[in-house]
Protein backbone atom coordinates (compact mmCIF):
# COMPACT_ATOMS: atom_id res chain seq x y z
CA UNK A 1 0.00 0.00 0.00
CA UNK A 2 1.45 3.07 -0.98
CA UNK A 3 1.29 5.71 2.25
CA UNK A 4 3.30 8.57 3.29
CA UNK A 5 3.63 9.94 6.77
CA UNK A 6 4.60 13.66 7.63
CA UNK A 7 4.83 15.25 10.78
CA UNK A 8 2.70 18.54 10.56
CA UNK A 9 2.70 20.96 13.60
CA UNK A 10 2.73 18.44 15.84
CA UNK A 11 0.46 15.88 14.34
CA UNK A 12 1.41 12.71 12.74
CA UNK A 13 -0.39 12.89 9.57
CA UNK A 14 -0.67 10.15 7.05
CA UNK A 15 -1.33 10.09 3.61
CA UNK A 16 -3.39 7.55 2.02
CA UNK A 17 -1.85 7.35 -1.62
CA UNK A 18 -4.16 4.30 -2.68
CA UNK A 19 -7.33 5.36 -4.40
CA UNK A 20 -8.90 1.92 -2.97
CA UNK A 21 -8.61 0.23 0.20
CA UNK A 22 -10.04 -3.41 0.56
CA UNK A 23 -8.83 -6.87 1.82
CA UNK A 24 -6.25 -6.58 -0.68
CA UNK A 25 -4.24 -3.36 1.22
CA UNK A 26 -6.29 -3.03 4.49
CA UNK A 27 -3.71 -5.12 6.45
CA UNK A 28 -1.11 -3.13 5.58
CA UNK A 29 -3.03 -0.37 6.14
CA UNK A 30 -4.11 -1.39 10.00
CA UNK A 31 -0.04 -2.84 10.48
CA UNK A 32 1.48 0.68 9.16
CA UNK A 33 -0.77 2.42 12.18
CA UNK A 34 0.02 -0.30 15.04
CA UNK A 35 3.32 0.37 13.92
CA UNK A 36 3.17 3.98 14.57
CA UNK A 37 1.50 3.67 17.82
CA UNK A 38 3.68 1.60 18.95
CA UNK A 39 6.53 3.63 18.46
CA UNK A 40 4.66 6.36 20.71
CA UNK A 41 2.87 8.43 17.95
CA UNK A 42 -0.33 7.92 19.32
CA UNK A 43 -2.25 11.48 18.04
CA UNK A 44 -2.84 10.44 13.89
CA UNK A 45 -4.60 12.09 11.32
CA UNK A 46 -5.25 9.76 8.65
CA UNK A 47 -5.90 12.07 4.99
CA UNK A 48 -7.70 9.68 2.67
CA UNK A 49 -8.17 12.72 -0.04
CA UNK A 50 -6.91 10.03 -2.40
CA UNK A 51 -9.32 7.17 -1.30
CA UNK A 52 -12.29 6.75 -3.51
CA UNK A 53 -13.49 3.73 -2.31
CA UNK A 54 -13.00 1.44 1.39
CA UNK A 55 -14.67 -1.67 1.63
CA UNK A 56 -15.48 -3.56 5.47
CA UNK A 57 -11.91 -4.36 6.39
CA UNK A 58 -10.78 -1.03 5.32
CA UNK A 59 -13.23 0.42 8.11
CA UNK A 60 -12.19 -2.03 10.51
CA UNK A 61 -7.92 -1.43 10.10
CA UNK A 62 -8.99 2.34 11.08
CA UNK A 63 -11.06 1.61 13.72
CA UNK A 64 -8.52 -1.26 14.84
CA UNK A 65 -6.08 1.68 15.24
CA UNK A 66 -8.21 3.95 16.76
CA UNK A 67 -8.71 1.75 19.25
CA UNK A 68 -5.14 1.52 19.89
CA UNK A 69 -4.31 5.09 20.11
CA UNK A 70 -7.38 5.66 22.54
CA UNK A 71 -5.67 2.75 24.83
CA UNK A 72 -2.51 4.59 24.64
CA UNK A 73 -4.54 7.97 25.55
CA UNK A 74 -4.17 9.16 21.73
CA UNK A 75 -6.41 9.63 19.14
CA UNK A 76 -6.60 8.67 15.57
CA UNK A 77 -8.77 10.98 13.52
CA UNK A 78 -9.58 11.45 9.79
CA UNK A 79 -9.64 14.61 7.20
CA UNK A 80 -10.47 14.99 4.03
CA UNK A 81 -12.99 12.14 3.33
CA UNK A 82 -14.43 11.89 0.29
CA UNK A 83 -18.42 12.18 -0.30
CA UNK A 84 -18.76 8.37 -0.99
CA UNK A 85 -16.27 7.07 1.21
CA UNK A 86 -17.99 9.34 4.08
CA UNK A 87 -21.08 7.70 4.02
CA UNK A 88 -19.65 4.25 4.77
CA UNK A 89 -18.55 5.85 7.69
CA UNK A 90 -22.48 7.05 8.47
CA UNK A 91 -23.97 3.04 7.34
CA UNK A 92 -21.78 1.97 10.07
CA UNK A 93 -22.22 4.90 12.46
CA UNK A 94 -18.44 5.16 12.78
CA UNK A 95 -18.94 8.57 12.23
CA UNK A 96 -19.55 8.62 15.73
CA UNK A 97 -16.54 7.17 16.30
CA UNK A 98 -13.87 9.29 14.48
CA UNK A 99 -13.71 12.77 14.46
CA UNK A 100 -13.66 13.57 10.77
CA UNK A 101 -12.10 16.87 9.71
CA UNK A 102 -12.70 18.66 6.52
CA UNK A 103 -9.23 18.85 6.04
CA UNK A 104 -5.85 19.99 7.09
CA UNK A 105 -6.30 23.08 8.12
CA UNK A 106 -9.72 22.04 9.99
CA UNK A 107 -7.47 20.07 12.09
CA UNK A 108 -5.21 22.53 13.22
CA UNK A 109 -7.65 25.35 13.64
CA UNK A 110 -9.75 22.98 16.14
CA UNK A 111 -7.22 22.42 17.92
CA UNK A 112 -5.61 25.53 18.56
CA UNK B 1 -28.59 0.56 -20.78
CA UNK B 2 -31.76 0.86 -22.46
CA UNK B 3 -34.37 -0.93 -20.76
CA UNK B 4 -34.65 -3.77 -23.32
CA UNK B 5 -30.76 -3.60 -22.78
CA UNK B 6 -29.33 -7.22 -21.91
CA UNK B 7 -26.10 -7.24 -20.14
CA UNK B 8 -24.26 -9.74 -18.68
CA UNK B 9 -20.61 -10.57 -16.64
CA UNK B 10 -19.24 -14.18 -16.16
CA UNK B 11 -15.79 -14.03 -14.28
CA UNK B 12 -13.76 -16.67 -12.99
CA UNK B 13 -10.46 -15.69 -10.36
CA UNK B 14 -8.30 -17.46 -8.20
CA UNK B 15 -8.84 -16.98 -4.65
CA UNK B 16 -6.29 -14.25 -4.58
CA UNK B 17 -7.48 -10.50 -2.86
CA UNK B 18 -5.88 -8.84 -5.90
CA UNK B 19 -8.64 -9.53 -8.30
CA UNK B 20 -10.96 -7.35 -6.09
CA UNK B 21 -10.08 -4.23 -7.71
CA UNK B 22 -11.03 -6.00 -10.83
CA UNK B 23 -14.22 -7.43 -9.76
CA UNK B 24 -15.51 -4.02 -8.13
CA UNK B 25 -14.41 -1.84 -10.89
CA UNK B 26 -16.82 -4.05 -13.01
CA UNK B 27 -19.69 -2.78 -10.54
CA UNK B 28 -18.50 0.45 -10.49
CA UNK B 29 -18.90 0.65 -14.09
CA UNK B 30 -21.98 -0.86 -14.44
CA UNK B 31 -23.51 1.33 -12.27
CA UNK B 32 -22.49 4.22 -14.12
CA UNK B 33 -24.00 2.72 -17.16
CA UNK B 34 -27.36 2.12 -15.73
CA UNK B 35 -28.93 5.19 -17.45
CA UNK B 36 -32.63 4.34 -16.99
CA UNK B 37 -31.41 4.01 -13.29
CA UNK B 38 -33.67 6.72 -11.38
CA UNK B 39 -31.33 7.37 -8.35
CA UNK B 40 -28.02 8.77 -7.61
CA UNK B 41 -25.98 6.48 -10.54
CA UNK B 42 -22.47 7.32 -8.17
CA UNK B 43 -23.95 6.44 -5.05
CA UNK B 44 -25.31 2.63 -6.93
CA UNK B 45 -21.79 2.91 -8.62
CA UNK B 46 -20.20 2.81 -5.09
CA UNK B 47 -22.53 0.21 -4.09
CA UNK B 48 -22.38 -2.22 -6.26
CA UNK B 49 -17.94 -1.98 -6.46
CA UNK B 50 -19.02 -2.47 -2.34
CA UNK B 51 -21.19 -5.32 -2.47
CA UNK B 52 -19.38 -7.50 -5.49
CA UNK B 53 -15.83 -6.76 -3.63
CA UNK B 54 -17.34 -7.73 0.50
CA UNK B 55 -19.15 -11.27 -1.66
CA UNK B 56 -15.84 -12.04 -3.33
CA UNK B 57 -13.73 -11.38 -0.34
CA UNK B 58 -16.11 -13.60 1.50
CA UNK B 59 -16.05 -16.55 -1.22
CA UNK B 60 -12.07 -16.22 -1.38
CA UNK B 61 -11.78 -16.29 2.55
CA UNK B 62 -14.10 -18.78 2.85
CA UNK B 63 -12.51 -20.73 0.10
CA UNK B 64 -11.18 -24.55 -0.30
CA UNK B 65 -7.98 -24.21 1.86
CA UNK B 66 -6.96 -27.54 0.53
CA UNK B 67 -6.80 -26.98 -3.44
CA UNK B 68 -4.56 -23.93 -4.32
CA UNK B 69 -6.25 -23.78 -7.47
CA UNK B 70 -9.63 -22.90 -6.03
CA UNK B 71 -11.39 -20.55 -8.26
CA UNK B 72 -14.22 -18.27 -7.26
CA UNK B 73 -17.12 -17.45 -9.94
CA UNK B 74 -19.14 -14.00 -9.94
CA UNK B 75 -22.17 -13.50 -12.71
CA UNK B 76 -23.62 -10.53 -12.74
CA UNK B 77 -27.04 -10.20 -14.86
CA UNK B 78 -28.65 -6.91 -15.71
CA UNK B 79 -32.62 -7.62 -16.77
CA UNK B 80 -35.06 -4.40 -17.71
CA UNK B 81 -36.18 -4.31 -13.32
CA UNK B 82 -32.95 -5.75 -11.72
CA UNK B 83 -29.58 -7.03 -11.11
CA UNK B 84 -28.62 -10.08 -10.15
CA UNK B 85 -25.35 -11.47 -8.64
CA UNK B 86 -24.20 -14.33 -7.58
CA UNK B 87 -21.26 -15.80 -6.00
CA UNK B 88 -20.02 -19.38 -5.93
CA UNK B 89 -17.37 -20.40 -3.96
CA UNK B 90 -16.09 -24.25 -2.87
CA UNK B 91 -15.73 -23.86 0.61
CA UNK B 92 -17.58 -25.42 3.71
CA UNK B 93 -20.41 -23.02 3.40
CA UNK B 94 -22.40 -20.77 6.67
CA UNK B 95 -25.72 -20.13 7.45
CA UNK B 96 -26.94 -16.38 6.74
CA UNK B 97 -29.81 -16.30 9.19
CA UNK B 98 -27.77 -17.12 11.99
CA UNK B 99 -25.17 -13.64 10.99
CA UNK B 100 -26.27 -11.02 13.66
CA UNK B 101 -26.38 -7.35 12.33
CA UNK B 102 -23.38 -5.47 13.89
CA UNK B 103 -23.83 -3.75 17.12
CA UNK B 104 -23.07 0.30 16.68
CA UNK B 105 -22.77 1.12 19.98
CA UNK B 106 -19.87 -1.61 20.43
CA UNK B 107 -18.34 -1.12 17.24
CA UNK B 108 -16.02 -3.81 15.83
CA UNK B 109 -13.38 -5.08 13.31
CA UNK B 110 -15.42 -7.51 11.76
CA UNK B 111 -19.04 -8.40 10.42
CA UNK B 112 -19.86 -5.57 8.60
CA UNK B 113 -19.62 -7.28 5.29
CA UNK B 114 -23.01 -8.72 4.89
CA UNK B 115 -24.56 -5.69 6.80
CA UNK B 116 -23.10 -3.75 3.57
CA UNK B 117 -24.94 -6.28 1.35
CA UNK B 118 -27.59 -6.42 3.04
CA UNK B 119 -28.79 -2.89 3.94
CA UNK B 120 -27.41 -1.82 -0.02
CA UNK B 121 -29.48 -4.39 -1.84
CA UNK B 122 -32.89 -6.31 -1.90
CA UNK B 123 -32.66 -9.19 -1.43
CA UNK B 124 -29.76 -11.84 -0.41
CA UNK B 125 -29.73 -15.84 0.08
CA UNK B 126 -26.70 -18.49 0.32
CA UNK B 127 -27.54 -21.98 -0.67
CA UNK B 128 -25.37 -25.08 -0.92
CA UNK B 129 -24.78 -26.45 -4.17
CA UNK B 130 -23.56 -29.80 -5.28
CA UNK B 131 -19.79 -28.83 -5.70
CA UNK B 132 -20.00 -25.63 -3.68
CA UNK B 133 -22.34 -22.36 -2.36
CA UNK B 134 -24.17 -19.93 -3.94
CA UNK B 135 -24.48 -16.21 -2.39
CA UNK B 136 -27.07 -14.70 -4.61
CA UNK B 137 -28.19 -10.51 -4.62
CA UNK B 138 -30.56 -8.72 -6.04
CA UNK B 139 -31.61 -5.20 -6.14
CA UNK B 140 -34.88 -3.73 -7.93
CA UNK B 141 -33.52 -1.54 -10.70
CA UNK B 142 -36.46 0.96 -10.57
CA UNK C 1 -1.36 -13.76 -11.43
CA UNK C 2 1.07 -16.73 -10.53
CA UNK C 3 1.73 -18.98 -13.37
CA UNK C 4 -1.19 -21.81 -12.27
CA UNK C 5 -3.37 -19.40 -11.70
CA UNK C 6 -6.97 -19.61 -14.04
CA UNK C 7 -8.91 -16.45 -14.99
CA UNK C 8 -11.70 -15.79 -17.30
CA UNK C 9 -13.91 -13.33 -18.03
CA UNK C 10 -17.08 -13.69 -20.37
CA UNK C 11 -19.06 -10.33 -20.87
CA UNK C 12 -22.25 -10.05 -23.15
CA UNK C 13 -23.44 -6.05 -24.08
CA UNK C 14 -25.83 -4.55 -25.80
CA UNK C 15 -24.15 -3.06 -29.53
CA UNK C 16 -23.61 0.48 -27.92
CA UNK C 17 -20.73 2.10 -27.86
CA UNK C 18 -20.95 3.23 -24.05
CA UNK C 19 -19.77 -0.25 -23.12
CA UNK C 20 -16.00 0.21 -24.63
CA UNK C 21 -14.88 2.14 -21.41
CA UNK C 22 -16.02 -1.29 -19.23
CA UNK C 23 -14.15 -3.64 -21.88
CA UNK C 24 -11.26 -2.00 -21.69
CA UNK C 25 -10.89 -1.10 -18.49
CA UNK C 26 -11.23 -5.34 -17.63
CA UNK C 27 -8.36 -5.48 -19.96
CA UNK C 28 -6.42 -2.63 -18.49
CA UNK C 29 -6.89 -4.26 -15.14
CA UNK C 30 -5.77 -7.83 -16.17
CA UNK C 31 -3.10 -6.07 -17.61
CA UNK C 32 -2.08 -4.84 -14.20
CA UNK C 33 -2.75 -8.19 -12.30
CA UNK C 34 -0.31 -10.45 -14.73
CA UNK C 35 2.70 -10.31 -12.27
CA UNK C 36 3.91 -13.31 -14.23
CA UNK C 37 4.23 -11.38 -17.14
CA UNK C 38 8.32 -10.29 -17.32
CA UNK C 39 7.67 -7.32 -19.60
CA UNK C 40 6.08 -3.94 -19.18
CA UNK C 41 2.92 -4.27 -17.11
CA UNK C 42 2.12 -0.93 -18.20
CA UNK C 43 2.47 -0.85 -21.59
CA UNK C 44 0.46 -4.19 -21.66
CA UNK C 45 -2.27 -2.99 -19.87
CA UNK C 46 -2.76 -0.37 -22.11
CA UNK C 47 -2.39 -2.91 -24.79
CA UNK C 48 -4.71 -5.45 -23.58
CA UNK C 49 -7.33 -1.74 -23.67
CA UNK C 50 -6.96 -0.82 -26.88
CA UNK C 51 -7.10 -4.66 -28.35
CA UNK C 52 -10.06 -4.95 -26.55
CA UNK C 53 -11.85 -1.70 -27.41
CA UNK C 54 -10.73 -1.69 -31.04
CA UNK C 55 -12.46 -5.18 -31.53
CA UNK C 56 -15.13 -4.44 -29.48
CA UNK C 57 -15.81 -1.36 -31.54
CA UNK C 58 -15.32 -3.00 -34.88
CA UNK C 59 -17.86 -6.06 -33.49
CA UNK C 60 -20.44 -3.10 -32.33
CA UNK C 61 -20.58 -1.18 -35.35
CA UNK C 62 -20.75 -4.21 -37.67
CA UNK C 63 -23.49 -5.97 -35.93
CA UNK C 64 -27.03 -6.72 -37.05
CA UNK C 65 -28.34 -3.65 -37.85
CA UNK C 66 -31.75 -5.26 -38.57
CA UNK C 67 -31.59 -6.36 -34.90
CA UNK C 68 -32.66 -3.93 -32.16
CA UNK C 69 -31.55 -6.73 -29.63
CA UNK C 70 -28.39 -7.28 -30.84
CA UNK C 71 -25.08 -8.14 -28.39
CA UNK C 72 -21.49 -8.61 -28.78
CA UNK C 73 -20.00 -11.26 -26.37
CA UNK C 74 -16.21 -11.14 -25.25
CA UNK C 75 -14.66 -13.84 -24.07
CA UNK C 76 -11.00 -13.22 -22.27
CA UNK C 77 -9.13 -16.50 -21.20
CA UNK C 78 -5.56 -16.28 -19.51
CA UNK C 79 -3.59 -19.37 -19.55
CA UNK C 80 -0.51 -20.54 -17.84
CA UNK C 81 1.56 -19.47 -21.37
CA UNK C 82 -1.04 -17.56 -23.27
CA UNK C 83 -4.04 -15.18 -23.38
CA UNK C 84 -6.89 -15.25 -25.78
CA UNK C 85 -9.01 -12.79 -26.72
CA UNK C 86 -13.02 -13.97 -28.66
CA UNK C 87 -15.11 -11.79 -29.94
CA UNK C 88 -18.28 -12.74 -31.22
CA UNK C 89 -20.49 -10.59 -33.95
CA UNK C 90 -23.79 -11.38 -35.28
CA UNK C 91 -22.86 -8.87 -38.37
CA UNK C 92 -22.00 -10.13 -42.16
CA UNK C 93 -18.23 -10.30 -41.38
CA UNK C 94 -15.69 -9.63 -43.55
CA UNK C 95 -12.25 -10.96 -44.91
CA UNK C 96 -9.06 -10.15 -42.61
CA UNK C 97 -6.58 -10.84 -45.03
CA UNK C 98 -7.60 -8.11 -47.37
CA UNK C 99 -7.41 -5.71 -44.97
CA UNK C 100 -4.56 -3.68 -45.86
CA UNK C 101 -2.04 -2.27 -43.50
CA UNK C 102 -1.89 1.78 -43.18
CA UNK C 103 -0.33 3.95 -45.65
CA UNK C 104 1.83 5.65 -43.00
CA UNK C 105 2.77 8.07 -45.80
CA UNK C 106 -0.90 9.50 -46.32
CA UNK C 107 -2.00 8.93 -42.78
CA UNK C 108 -6.01 8.58 -43.06
CA UNK C 109 -8.68 9.02 -40.38
CA UNK C 110 -9.37 5.47 -40.38
CA UNK C 111 -8.35 1.67 -40.45
CA UNK C 112 -5.64 1.81 -37.94
CA UNK C 113 -7.72 -0.42 -35.42
CA UNK C 114 -6.85 -3.66 -36.91
CA UNK C 115 -3.03 -2.41 -37.45
CA UNK C 116 -2.81 -2.14 -33.26
CA UNK C 117 -4.59 -5.52 -32.86
CA UNK C 118 -1.95 -6.96 -35.33
CA UNK C 119 1.08 -5.31 -33.94
CA UNK C 120 0.26 -5.74 -30.54
CA UNK C 121 -0.97 -8.93 -30.09
CA UNK C 122 0.74 -12.42 -31.57
CA UNK C 123 -2.17 -13.33 -33.56
CA UNK C 124 -5.47 -13.15 -35.03
CA UNK C 125 -7.88 -14.72 -37.32
CA UNK C 126 -11.46 -13.57 -37.70
CA UNK C 127 -13.81 -16.99 -38.78
CA UNK C 128 -17.77 -17.48 -40.02
CA UNK C 129 -19.76 -19.27 -37.31
CA UNK C 130 -23.04 -20.75 -37.54
CA UNK C 131 -24.74 -17.69 -36.01
CA UNK C 132 -22.00 -14.87 -36.51
CA UNK C 133 -18.44 -14.86 -36.91
CA UNK C 134 -15.71 -15.21 -34.30
CA UNK C 135 -12.20 -12.72 -33.76
CA UNK C 136 -9.63 -14.19 -31.94
CA UNK C 137 -6.90 -12.63 -30.62
CA UNK C 138 -3.50 -14.34 -29.42
CA UNK C 139 -0.91 -12.97 -27.04
CA UNK C 140 2.06 -15.29 -25.84
CA UNK C 141 2.86 -14.17 -21.85
CA UNK C 142 6.48 -15.14 -21.51
CA UNK D 1 -17.45 14.87 -24.06
CA UNK D 2 -16.17 17.22 -21.30
CA UNK D 3 -13.97 20.16 -23.73
CA UNK D 4 -12.94 23.28 -22.38
CA UNK D 5 -11.69 25.93 -24.49
CA UNK D 6 -9.39 29.26 -23.66
CA UNK D 7 -7.58 31.44 -25.70
CA UNK D 8 -3.88 31.76 -23.79
CA UNK D 9 -1.36 34.11 -25.34
CA UNK D 10 -3.27 33.98 -28.96
CA UNK D 11 -3.42 30.85 -28.90
CA UNK D 12 -6.69 28.56 -29.12
CA UNK D 13 -6.25 26.13 -26.68
CA UNK D 14 -8.70 23.11 -26.40
CA UNK D 15 -8.44 20.71 -22.93
CA UNK D 16 -9.43 17.56 -23.19
CA UNK D 17 -10.90 16.92 -19.55
CA UNK D 18 -12.17 13.54 -20.06
CA UNK D 19 -9.40 10.32 -19.16
CA UNK D 20 -10.45 8.03 -22.19
CA UNK D 21 -11.28 9.06 -25.93
CA UNK D 22 -12.85 5.85 -27.85
CA UNK D 23 -15.72 5.38 -30.13
CA UNK D 24 -18.34 6.52 -27.82
CA UNK D 25 -16.68 10.40 -27.67
CA UNK D 26 -14.71 10.67 -29.88
CA UNK D 27 -17.56 11.69 -32.61
CA UNK D 28 -18.17 14.83 -30.13
CA UNK D 29 -14.05 15.49 -30.30
CA UNK D 30 -13.96 15.37 -33.88
CA UNK D 31 -16.90 17.52 -34.66
CA UNK D 32 -16.01 20.30 -31.65
CA UNK D 33 -12.89 20.86 -33.48
CA UNK D 34 -14.16 21.09 -37.09
CA UNK D 35 -16.45 23.67 -35.62
CA UNK D 36 -13.64 25.35 -34.08
CA UNK D 37 -12.32 26.00 -37.56
CA UNK D 38 -15.58 26.87 -39.22
CA UNK D 39 -15.24 29.73 -36.89
CA UNK D 40 -12.13 31.04 -38.08
CA UNK D 41 -10.04 29.51 -35.02
CA UNK D 42 -7.51 27.94 -37.10
CA UNK D 43 -4.22 27.62 -35.00
CA UNK D 44 -5.36 24.74 -32.41
CA UNK D 45 -3.30 23.70 -29.36
CA UNK D 46 -5.24 20.04 -27.74
CA UNK D 47 -4.14 19.66 -24.74
CA UNK D 48 -4.29 15.80 -23.31
CA UNK D 49 -2.75 16.64 -20.19
CA UNK D 50 -5.88 14.35 -18.69
CA UNK D 51 -6.04 11.97 -21.17
CA UNK D 52 -4.95 8.51 -20.12
CA UNK D 53 -6.40 6.48 -23.32
CA UNK D 54 -6.95 6.99 -26.95
CA UNK D 55 -7.91 4.26 -29.29
CA UNK D 56 -7.64 4.81 -33.39
CA UNK D 57 -11.00 6.69 -33.45
CA UNK D 58 -9.85 9.14 -31.11
CA UNK D 59 -6.17 9.49 -33.44
CA UNK D 60 -8.63 9.56 -35.94
CA UNK D 61 -10.49 12.74 -34.83
CA UNK D 62 -7.34 14.28 -33.84
CA UNK D 63 -5.65 13.94 -37.79
CA UNK D 64 -9.48 15.06 -39.07
CA UNK D 65 -8.60 18.27 -36.84
CA UNK D 66 -5.18 18.85 -38.46
CA UNK D 67 -6.09 18.32 -42.19
CA UNK D 68 -8.81 20.94 -41.60
CA UNK D 69 -6.90 23.38 -40.18
CA UNK D 70 -4.23 22.58 -42.69
CA UNK D 71 -6.53 23.07 -45.18
CA UNK D 72 -6.83 26.64 -43.84
CA UNK D 73 -3.31 27.09 -43.08
CA UNK D 74 -3.89 26.87 -39.90
CA UNK D 75 -2.48 24.25 -37.26
CA UNK D 76 -3.70 22.00 -34.69
CA UNK D 77 -0.90 20.75 -32.61
CA UNK D 78 -0.89 18.94 -29.34
CA UNK D 79 0.32 19.53 -25.59
CA UNK D 80 1.10 17.34 -22.48
CA UNK D 81 0.41 13.94 -24.14
CA UNK D 82 1.04 11.01 -21.60
CA UNK D 83 3.39 8.52 -22.23
CA UNK D 84 1.23 5.55 -23.02
CA UNK D 85 -0.48 7.81 -25.45
CA UNK D 86 2.40 9.02 -27.02
CA UNK D 87 3.36 4.97 -28.01
CA UNK D 88 0.11 5.12 -30.06
CA UNK D 89 1.45 8.54 -31.96
CA UNK D 90 4.73 6.52 -32.50
CA UNK D 91 3.08 3.42 -33.47
CA UNK D 92 1.34 5.00 -35.95
CA UNK D 93 4.16 7.43 -37.33
CA UNK D 94 1.49 10.34 -36.56
CA UNK D 95 4.27 11.94 -34.30
CA UNK D 96 5.37 13.09 -37.42
CA UNK D 97 2.29 14.78 -38.60
CA UNK D 98 1.85 16.43 -35.30
CA UNK D 99 3.97 19.19 -33.65
CA UNK D 100 3.81 17.54 -29.84
CA UNK D 101 4.66 20.23 -26.90
CA UNK D 102 5.79 18.92 -23.76
CA UNK D 103 3.43 21.34 -21.89
CA UNK D 104 1.63 25.10 -22.81
CA UNK D 105 4.84 27.04 -21.80
CA UNK D 106 6.64 24.76 -24.03
CA UNK D 107 4.09 26.03 -27.03
CA UNK D 108 4.36 29.76 -26.07
CA UNK D 109 8.35 29.22 -26.11
CA UNK D 110 8.78 27.97 -29.18
CA UNK D 111 6.15 30.08 -31.11
CA UNK D 112 8.35 33.39 -30.19
N1 LIG E 1 -18.79 -17.41 1.69
C1 LIG E 1 -18.73 -17.67 3.01
N2 LIG E 1 -18.39 -18.90 3.44
C2 LIG E 1 -18.35 -19.18 4.76
N3 LIG E 1 -18.65 -18.29 5.74
C3 LIG E 1 -18.98 -17.04 5.36
C4 LIG E 1 -19.05 -16.66 3.99
N4 LIG E 1 -19.45 -15.37 3.94
C5 LIG E 1 -19.61 -14.96 5.20
N5 LIG E 1 -19.34 -15.96 6.08
C6 LIG E 1 -19.45 -15.91 7.56
O1 LIG E 1 -20.20 -14.78 7.93
C7 LIG E 1 -19.46 -13.95 8.84
C8 LIG E 1 -19.78 -12.47 8.61
O2 LIG E 1 -19.27 -12.06 7.35
P1 LIG E 1 -19.06 -10.52 7.07
O3 LIG E 1 -20.28 -9.79 7.51
O4 LIG E 1 -18.67 -10.37 5.65
O5 LIG E 1 -17.90 -10.05 8.04
P2 LIG E 1 -16.41 -10.58 8.24
O6 LIG E 1 -16.02 -11.31 7.00
O7 LIG E 1 -15.66 -9.33 8.49
O8 LIG E 1 -16.47 -11.46 9.47
C9 LIG E 1 -18.02 -14.30 8.58
O9 LIG E 1 -17.22 -14.07 9.71
C10 LIG E 1 -18.10 -15.78 8.24
O10 LIG E 1 -18.16 -16.55 9.42
N1 LIG F 1 -16.29 -7.30 -37.03
C1 LIG F 1 -16.23 -6.81 -38.28
N2 LIG F 1 -17.25 -7.05 -39.16
C2 LIG F 1 -17.18 -6.58 -40.43
N3 LIG F 1 -16.18 -5.84 -40.90
C3 LIG F 1 -15.15 -5.57 -40.09
C4 LIG F 1 -15.11 -6.03 -38.75
N4 LIG F 1 -13.96 -5.60 -38.19
C5 LIG F 1 -13.31 -4.91 -39.15
N5 LIG F 1 -14.01 -4.89 -40.30
C6 LIG F 1 -13.59 -4.25 -41.58
O1 LIG F 1 -12.21 -4.00 -41.53
C7 LIG F 1 -11.94 -2.62 -41.80
C8 LIG F 1 -10.74 -2.13 -41.01
O2 LIG F 1 -11.06 -2.11 -39.64
P1 LIG F 1 -10.19 -1.23 -38.63
O3 LIG F 1 -8.75 -1.47 -38.92
O4 LIG F 1 -10.65 -1.53 -37.26
O5 LIG F 1 -10.46 0.27 -39.03
P2 LIG F 1 -11.81 1.12 -39.14
O6 LIG F 1 -12.82 0.42 -38.30
O7 LIG F 1 -11.40 2.46 -38.62
O8 LIG F 1 -12.14 1.15 -40.60
C9 LIG F 1 -13.24 -1.90 -41.44
O9 LIG F 1 -13.38 -0.72 -42.16
C10 LIG F 1 -14.28 -2.94 -41.83
O10 LIG F 1 -14.55 -2.88 -43.22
Amino acid sequence: MNLTQEKISGFNVLFVKDGRIDAHNSADLKDYILRMIEQGEINIIVQLEQVRFIDSSGLGALLSGFKHAEAKSGKLSLSNVQKQVLSMFELTRLNRVFEIYTDLNDVFESNN
Amino acid sequence: MSSTANFQVDVIIPTQTKYLDLIGSIGEHIGKDLENFSGDRDALAYHLNLVLTEATTNAIKHSNADNPKDTVRISIDIQEQELIIKVYDHGQGFDLETVPKPDFDHPKEGGMGLFFIRTLMDSVTYKKLDDGNILEIRKALT
